[in-house]
């Protein structure tokens, strides 16, 4: 299954218009916290987890996904919310805070929901896994369409709850994908210090199930495996696991020092960053031109503009509003 | 309450009858949980319901607390209703960020546009000798946190009542049923838990504490087990020539505190009854809301009758010793008179 | 490795006496509960988890092991601490919650403890595998000797700490040893009704470890691979996962009607007791005569009767004691 | 203890020297937990151990807290010392079970024969808006659930003593440090946590509360971050001719009750601060504590200024509305007056 032309440009885009959200997230944050760095100023506060590199990932999967299908993604969403199709205004409104957030301010970076498209996301590792699993259920019990996907890092493999949901997912054949983006980090840990096989694909053999490796962050192989899953599920033939070596390109979070990090290990990979060489292989094997992804790039660039603008402008949340929304309405 | 004739049901079979019924009506409620199928759950509340709905919706699970919950949050967002059970509150270790952290907050997170309508059903209590790892209450945990309603019932027309309003709610309902109260005669059952309950389905209010026992003379707070303790210690102590006045909480979450505050304004005495650990749990915050409220209306310091902070002995001798009872109630109000 | 004369008659004596111990109690836990079986009355009162019938496990593992080695149990632990040495008096004044057991009737027969043998248990599912993988961690920290063995049903196995503690026994290479003795039930759950693979000796996959099956219940082949897993442990090669397929000739828990189990089944598992078993192949191979297993049996049943009189004439701890010991004195 | 001249020490690093004191003189000293090694901790307390004493006794875990508490219960049952970090104790519900029903309860079913000494060390509290599941502090939930001692350091001498403390003790200690106090500039720390700590080592009682300042008019009894609040609305209030006492609880198990039922005796009023929840916790605990002993003592009902009842919103605006501070409590004191 190779992605068509269409579907690349679309990849490509939401790739684009990912990295550039981090970009401006990444400086936006560091407003109103030099020169001393402390993260409960500024128009962005708290932790901030950014998804440079890794957005080979979303697209590869999100490309065969529709409104109507489950994502489930980790504490570092923003390139799966886009790809999922997230109102970006509000997302980024949430990301400041702001009244005009999807939460109205109550959620933040890591509490990305949007009901129209599916999407949620959570602070814990491996948290997601339930909800998805759950979701797969609910459309099969149902007999309504959809695959629900849970985003997990590698770290969060080790994590029981991956375990338990894979299990469950497998026992009861739903339609589940578990695409665990393997940035070799969890935090300063490496994946080898914190994962006893080399490769999370074996795990499927745990639960008899089709597991999956993707090198070198590659979209069009991620496309290609998360296409057969996804048909797969949607099939009714069961869940699936995909472990895809991505790069994280920067810091587990904003203020991140990385001084953990092998000597080189950065440059390495900026080297390999998956946009230019995406760029440069359409351009080569003629899929798209300079001209349309030149266009791309202003209109993403400008579609985040126009986001930041939107949560710049917006009111601040009443405070006494943090009482609502506890409860159902 | 006690209405003698017609209908006695024990609080398994109300529980099994309320979630029947929602199930009749509602295809988006099912249930999931370990041994809730063939076996009809280890507390009978599941009986019967495999072999009218069938195993799509009547779910054993694998002992996995985290998934199947976690997956019930899913589901619950995604439109239908789960029913999940947590055999033994005492589990909640293995699974309390799905419960706590996920369940009672996704509502809060998303702004209230993702809803978790979702019922977590989980067994209390001791008082049979299952060991320290079988017979907690933990009620003060679970009321602790926000986001997740939470109810207690002591006695079948309420099981079935707050049941079918758990399941009804657009909001998550922990529903800690207790094993002696069950009406599971080998858990050796509190005959007074077993009351007419009407067939068609109804639905309390969650939220409403009950005056079980009108009195003058002194204010017995409890929930579940504790209330029919309190009951009893209320008949000792009428001949005492005291009057008790019984308040059953029914729910932690939201907490009736007006019910409680009026009953001690007018009796002047607080007992509150908890079978859960002692400290920075229920008695504590039930005292709390009074003091806090008014103080001129008591008469003596407030007393609790409460498991000491102790994990849960095996030994019958010694669980007894820690448990609360109608005796401990009595002398507790004998200790006011004393101050 | 086949076992010697003398592990053999150690093997089955202490099958025996398991078995003995398991039909006292079965007998003592009903008095005070008839005509009203209730839970709280009798001798014993509480759950009481039986472990007819998986007595071949507990032995063939044990026999590998020293007094110094480690041994976590479950909900199920009669058998287990039996092989493992645990003092039989005080193991059944525990059981009768009296004042002699190790727990003075704190711990009741889910909480047996015996540090002179280094065994533990606990009632809730895949607990005591953190607490084994963290014996091993200490000896190999320490440089002290030891193997530290955690017993499981196959229904943990789906249990979130079930994976952790894996990843991590094999993650630091620890000498730790799984055992899973598959029973096919998890209360009335089939075991193919809670786990996505038929084996799950399987799942050593997915921590790059050893896995081995062991079929029928046999003594032999579990003393076999349990001496193999032994040795890789004590020799610093790291963990090991023996899952056992083995028979629950009781019910759950004392009560339990078992409606749940198809017709037959029972009649069928009995019909393979591995005691019975074991002992027409000892005298088949003339690895025993029948003298001697007659005197192991004489004496086992003796063994069982005195403790069960040591722990009846026991006194019952004093009711307040119970607020003694939440700490360390 | 604002000793100004000689040795300021942060939180952090008052942590970091009693661990590496002990594990000095001590070989059953070992510390594991999430980037605690290299990185030295995401809060700064471990920094500098792995450079000191090696990757055998600065573990560096996967992300399994199940896994690695209970391997911690295992290696102190086993004779070691272990010190373990839950990163937030917003993830204990990941991993309860392995904390409450095993480390805190194995001392009690085991009749004393097997000791649990190891700490639990977890970081607690917002204010620097890391949303719901990154901010909480639970206080409350740790301290109900029996056997395990609770400890809560609000500055860099008292963090040393008692870090010290807990890893000499042979029963589990969890010792809840808060991010705000921590000395990380990142976290917009509080700078009276960063005090003089003398260098060698030293070991507090674990259990006793201190009266950090003396005061006649109400008694504000906190802990950790609320502690700095407490004081600041003294010096405010003092401007008002109003004489408060803090207590600075330390301590929530054992619960130093003699000391706040002391201090109310002689000021006649009690307000309790604390970042955790509301319902269900630690101010309601207080309040029982000292109205359960003796009412007559109080001139006016207690107080609490605590975490409303709601999931940690990510906005500044809701976070902080949320959050007790110094007005709130001086606040607090005007309303017991109008009263
Ligand atoms: C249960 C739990 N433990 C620890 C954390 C703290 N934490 C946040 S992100 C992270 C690393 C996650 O690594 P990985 O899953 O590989 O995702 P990545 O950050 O690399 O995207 C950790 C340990 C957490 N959020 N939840
Ligand atoms: C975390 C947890 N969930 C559920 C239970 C209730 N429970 C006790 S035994 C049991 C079945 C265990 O099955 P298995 O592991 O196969 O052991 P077996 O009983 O067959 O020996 C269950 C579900 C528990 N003790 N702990
Ligand atoms: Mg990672
Ligand atoms: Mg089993």
């Amino acid at each position: 299954m190779t992605p068509s032309r269409d579907q690349l440009h679309w990849m490509y885009r939401n790739m684009v218009t990912s990295r550039r959200l981090e970009e401006a997230i990444a400086k936006i944050y560091l407003e109103g916290k030099t020169p001393v760095f402390n993260m409960a100023n500024g128009p962005i506060p708290g932790e901030m987890h950014l998804s440079d590199g890794q957005e080979p990932v979303a697209v590869g999967v999100c490309a065969h996904l529709t409104a109507e299908d489950v994502v489930t993604a980790t504490h570092r969403p923003h390139h799966q919310a886009i790809a999922k199709g997230v109102d970006l205004d509000r997302m980024v409104a949430e990301i400041f805070g702001k009244a005009t957030g999807p939460s109205g301010g109550r959620g933040g970076h890591m509490h990305i929901f949007d009901p129209a498209v599916n999407f949620a996301c959570s602070g814990i590792i491996a948290q997601g896994m339930g909800p998805a699993v759950g979701a797969a259920l609910s459309r099969k019990v149902q007999g309504k369409p959809g695959v629900a996907v849970a985003f997990v890092g590698e770290g969060a493999v080790n994590q029981g709850g991956w375990h338990e949901a894979m299990n469950l997912a497998a026992l009861w054949k739903l339609p589940f994908i578990c695409v665990i983006e393997d940035n070799a980090w969890g935090i300063s840990v490496a994946k080898a210090a914190a994962t006893s096989v080399p490769r999370n694909d074996v795990r499927a053999a745990a639960y008899g199930i089709p597991g999956h490796h993707v090198e070198d962050n590659d979209p069009y192989a991620i496309f290609e495996v998360a296409g057969e899953a996804v048909a797969r599920a949607r099939a009714g033939e069961g869940p699936t696991l995909i472990e895809v070596e991505t790069y994280r390109l920067a810091g587990h979070f904003m203020g991140d020092a990385e001084a953990y990090r092998p000597e080189g290990e950065k440059d390495g990979l900026f080297a390999k960053d998956p946009i230019p060489k995406m760029r440069w292989r359409m351009l080569t094997d003629g899929t798209a031109t300079e001209t349309e992804l030149d266009a791309i790039e202003v209109e993403s660039a400008e579609r985040v503009d126009a986001a930041i603008k939107f949560a710049r402008e917006s009111a601040d949340p009443a405070p006494e509003d943090a009482l609502t929304s506890v409860f159902a309405a | 309450m006690n209405k003698t004739n017609e209908r006695k049901l024990t609080i398994a079979r109300a529980m099994a009858e309320a979630v029947a019924q929602e199930l009749r009506v509602d295809p988006r409620v099912f249930v999931m949980g370990e041994d809730i199928g063939a076996l009809g759950g280890v507390y009978g509340n599941t009986r019967g319901l495999l072999e009218e709905f069938g195993a799509e919706r009547i779910r054993d699970t694998p002992i996995s607390e985290t998934a199947f919950i976690g997956a019930a949050v899913g589901a619950a967002q995604d439109g239908m209703r789960p029913v999940v059970e947590l055999m033994f509150v005492d589990f909640f270790g293995v699974c309390f960020d799905a419960i706590y952290n996920m369940m009672a907050k996704n509502t809060y997170f998303s702004g209230g546009s993702f809803k978790v309508p979702m019922v977590l059903m989980t067994s209390t209590g001791g008082g049979y000798s299952d060991g320290g790892q079988h017979s907690q209450c933990v009620y003060g945990t679970f009321a602790h946190l926000p986001g997740m309603k939470v109810v207690a019932p002591s006695n079948a027309y309420d099981a079935k009542g707050l049941m079918t309003a758990a399941m009804r709610d657009d909001s998550p309902v922990v529903y800690m049923y207790h094993k002696g109260l069950q009406g599971m005669g080998w858990l050796g059952t509190e005959p007074g838990a077993t009351v007419h309950v009407p067939e068609e389905s109804y639905a309390l209010e969650i939220g409403k504490a009950k005056v079980v026992r009108d009195g003058t003379d002194v204010t017995v707070v409890s929930l579940g087990m504790g209330v029919h303790h309190a009951m009893k210690a209320a008949k000792e102590l009428q001949e005492q020539g005291v009057s008790a006045e019984v308040i059953d909480l029914v729910s932690l979450v939201p907490l009736d505190r007006d019910t409680i505050r009026a009953s001690v304004a007018k009796t002047g005495r607080l007992i509150v009854v908890d079978e859960d650990y002692m400290s920075y749990g229920v008695s504590g915050e039930i005292i709390a809301s009074v003091t806090e409220h008014d103080i001129s209306v008591l008469k003596a310091p407030p007393k609790r009758v409460a498991f000491p902070d102790v994990p849960i002995p095996f030994a019958r001798v010694m669980e007894q010793f820690c448990l609360p009872n109608p005796d401990k109630i009595v002398a507790a109000w004998a200790g006011m008179q004393a101050a």
